[in-house]
């Protein structure tokens, strides 16, 4: 059992881009039709588990795939690798952050309306984590400045994209 | 940040609520509570009387505070007014503050989430990339001009002027022994670094016989003088034809 | 033939690692002894050999480590990755970058002192193409801004390391 040319491109991608891919940038880079991606994860999974490989590609349900290393070997190498254990999010910090989350993107204005309190140092301080990061200006008066959640996020808190965020109506009846 | 959470919800309590921002909520949401039952007095005089005890001040408990009570009061001063002089933007500022806490409500939800996310995931987070594939050396190198060979081999002869007096033998080599030197080697291997062929002890009669050497060979399209593009550094390689 | 525990732990690291692993670096996250590493890292390419994978682990002259895609797919891959296509550098630009790559971290008036001419406009552009950033700077009358190469640098020219450079010695007989 082994590899075809497809397979391989395409495990090359993943290895490559070091985040989740969308099947769309996957079938740009490939020039591969989206069946012949699917089919292609499935064969590198199939064949990283035969040969009880470190690595797994994970997917979400909207085609969205991440080559990472397993869970079993979180614990090998936590202490080394799980860099979010630097980071300490403040209560204030992470309502910023689930606001900007949602809403993105979004100016300072528009987050302290929601939150009733200023956020400027709180937003100072998710820039610097590399969370969130300015994703440009609204066309509006004074041009205020809109920021967005980063790669960075999504990997810290485990989601293949935005898409994977828990949908915000659930909040809405509790 | 846990402690200041923990201290606000217990900040006032009337009813069966507790927390500013949620007692509020409550009020504007599901008007169970009529904002001209509540003494706002009472709730300030709840908090001042905790400020005596809390020390140092916390100053993110105290902002809270203000804005709630100020918020409040503001949505009582609007309901003493009679009706008929509200304006329209009145009425829009005063609901936009209460959607602004009905979404408050959702986000915070939506933080305790991530923040269970953040803490139990287990993510190793890999490096980003230093190199993304390592690329070919081969297009870094570019043809040469003999104006430019010259100039690199002029700046080689101006050192070896310096140690000219080192070396005081014969030579015997002659332009044509270096060009069969040259041309052999290049057969037995892929290139030759240019300054290789000029060792630190090289006299200044064997460095004018290997210059003409190179002359010559490109002349007679044997060899291509290549230079790199960054570093400036020259091989000659054996021109294949 | 399937990986030991020791074996996805040394891929695991130079998978998260993405760049070249000395042994000593190695030995101190994995715990294990330098010959044990050294049969995992045999077994690791033996399998992914044996499977058809597109990665595989190979050792720079330094004797580092470096899990990569194969070389046979770079042609399948270098449209898109082979990001220098997208840069157009001016023989000006070339001169100050080498002169940063090798003397960093530098100053904007070392640099000019070297080359003889103003490089301003050099470095603003070679700080947009990402090639050169601020690194700091120096603890001089005026704190002048120290200038160092960026990991794009690397990738642009393809070296491993700035250990990779051509040592500067070599030009100096030129």
């Amino acid at each position: 059992m082994r590899l075809t040319l497809n397979d391989q491109i395409i495990e090359s991608i993943l290895f490559l881009e070091n985040k989740p891919v969308g099947i769309n940038k996957l079938k740009e880079i490939s020039g591969l039709k989206k069946e012949e991606i699917i089919k292609s994860i499935d064969n590198i999974n199939a064949i990283l588990d035969m040969v009880g490989s470190p690595l797994t590609v994970i997917k979400n349900d909207k085609n969205d795939f991440h080559l990472t290393v397993r869970e079993n070997l979180y614990e090998h190498l936590k202490d080394y690798y799980d860099s979010r254990k630097k980071i300490k999010l403040s209560q204030q910090a992470i309502e910023t952050l689930a606001i900007i989350a949602y809403k993105q993107p979004i100016t300072k204005i528009e987050i302290e309306a929601i939150r009733g309190v200023q956020v400027g140092h709180v937003i100072k301080q998710l820039l610097e984590y590399g969370l969130i990061k300015i994703t440009g200006k609204r066309n509006s008066p004074g041009k205020p400045i809109l920021y967005g959640t980063t790669d960075k996020f999504l990997k810290y808190f485990g989601l293949l994209s935005l898409k994977d965020l828990p949908p915000i109506e659930e909040f809405d009846r509790l | 940040m846990e402690k200041v959470e923990a201290d606000s919800t217990k900040l006032v309590k009337i009813e069966n609520f507790e927390g500013p921002f949620d007692l509020l909520l409550f009020l504007v949401k599901n008007s169970k509570i009529n904002i001209e039952d509540i003494v706002i007095s009472d709730i300030t005089s709840q908090f001042l009387s905790k400020l005596k005890y809390e020390n140092p001040l916390d100053i993110e408990l105290y902002s809270n505070f203000v804005l709630t009570i100020s918020m409040l009061l503001y949505i009582k001063s609007r309901s003493l007014l009679p009706i008929d002089i509200h304006l329209d933007e009145e009425i829009d500022e005063r609901t936009r503050i209460a959607e602004g806490l009905i979404e408050y409500r959702v986000y915070k939800k939506a933080a305790e989430v991530l923040k269970n996310q953040f803490e139990n995931e287990k993510v190793l987070i890999r490096k980003d990339i230093q190199l993304r594939l390592d690329f070919k050396d081969d297009e870094n190198w570019e043809e040469m001009s003999i104006v430019e060979l010259i100039m690199a081999f002029s700046k080689i002869a101006k050192e070896v002027d310096t140690s000219i007096f080192k070396v005081l033998e014969i030579e015997k080599i002659s332009i044509d022994d270096k060009i069969d030197e040259i041309t052999d080697y290049l057969l037995k291997n892929e290139s030759i670094m240019f300054s290789s062929l000029f060792t630190d002890n090289i006299t200044k009669y064997e460095l004018i016989i290997t210059f003409l050497a190179i002359l010559e060979l490109v002349k007679m399209e044997k060899i291509i003088i290549l230079q790199h593009r960054l570093f400036g550094d020259i091989k000659i390689i054996r021109r294949r034809n």
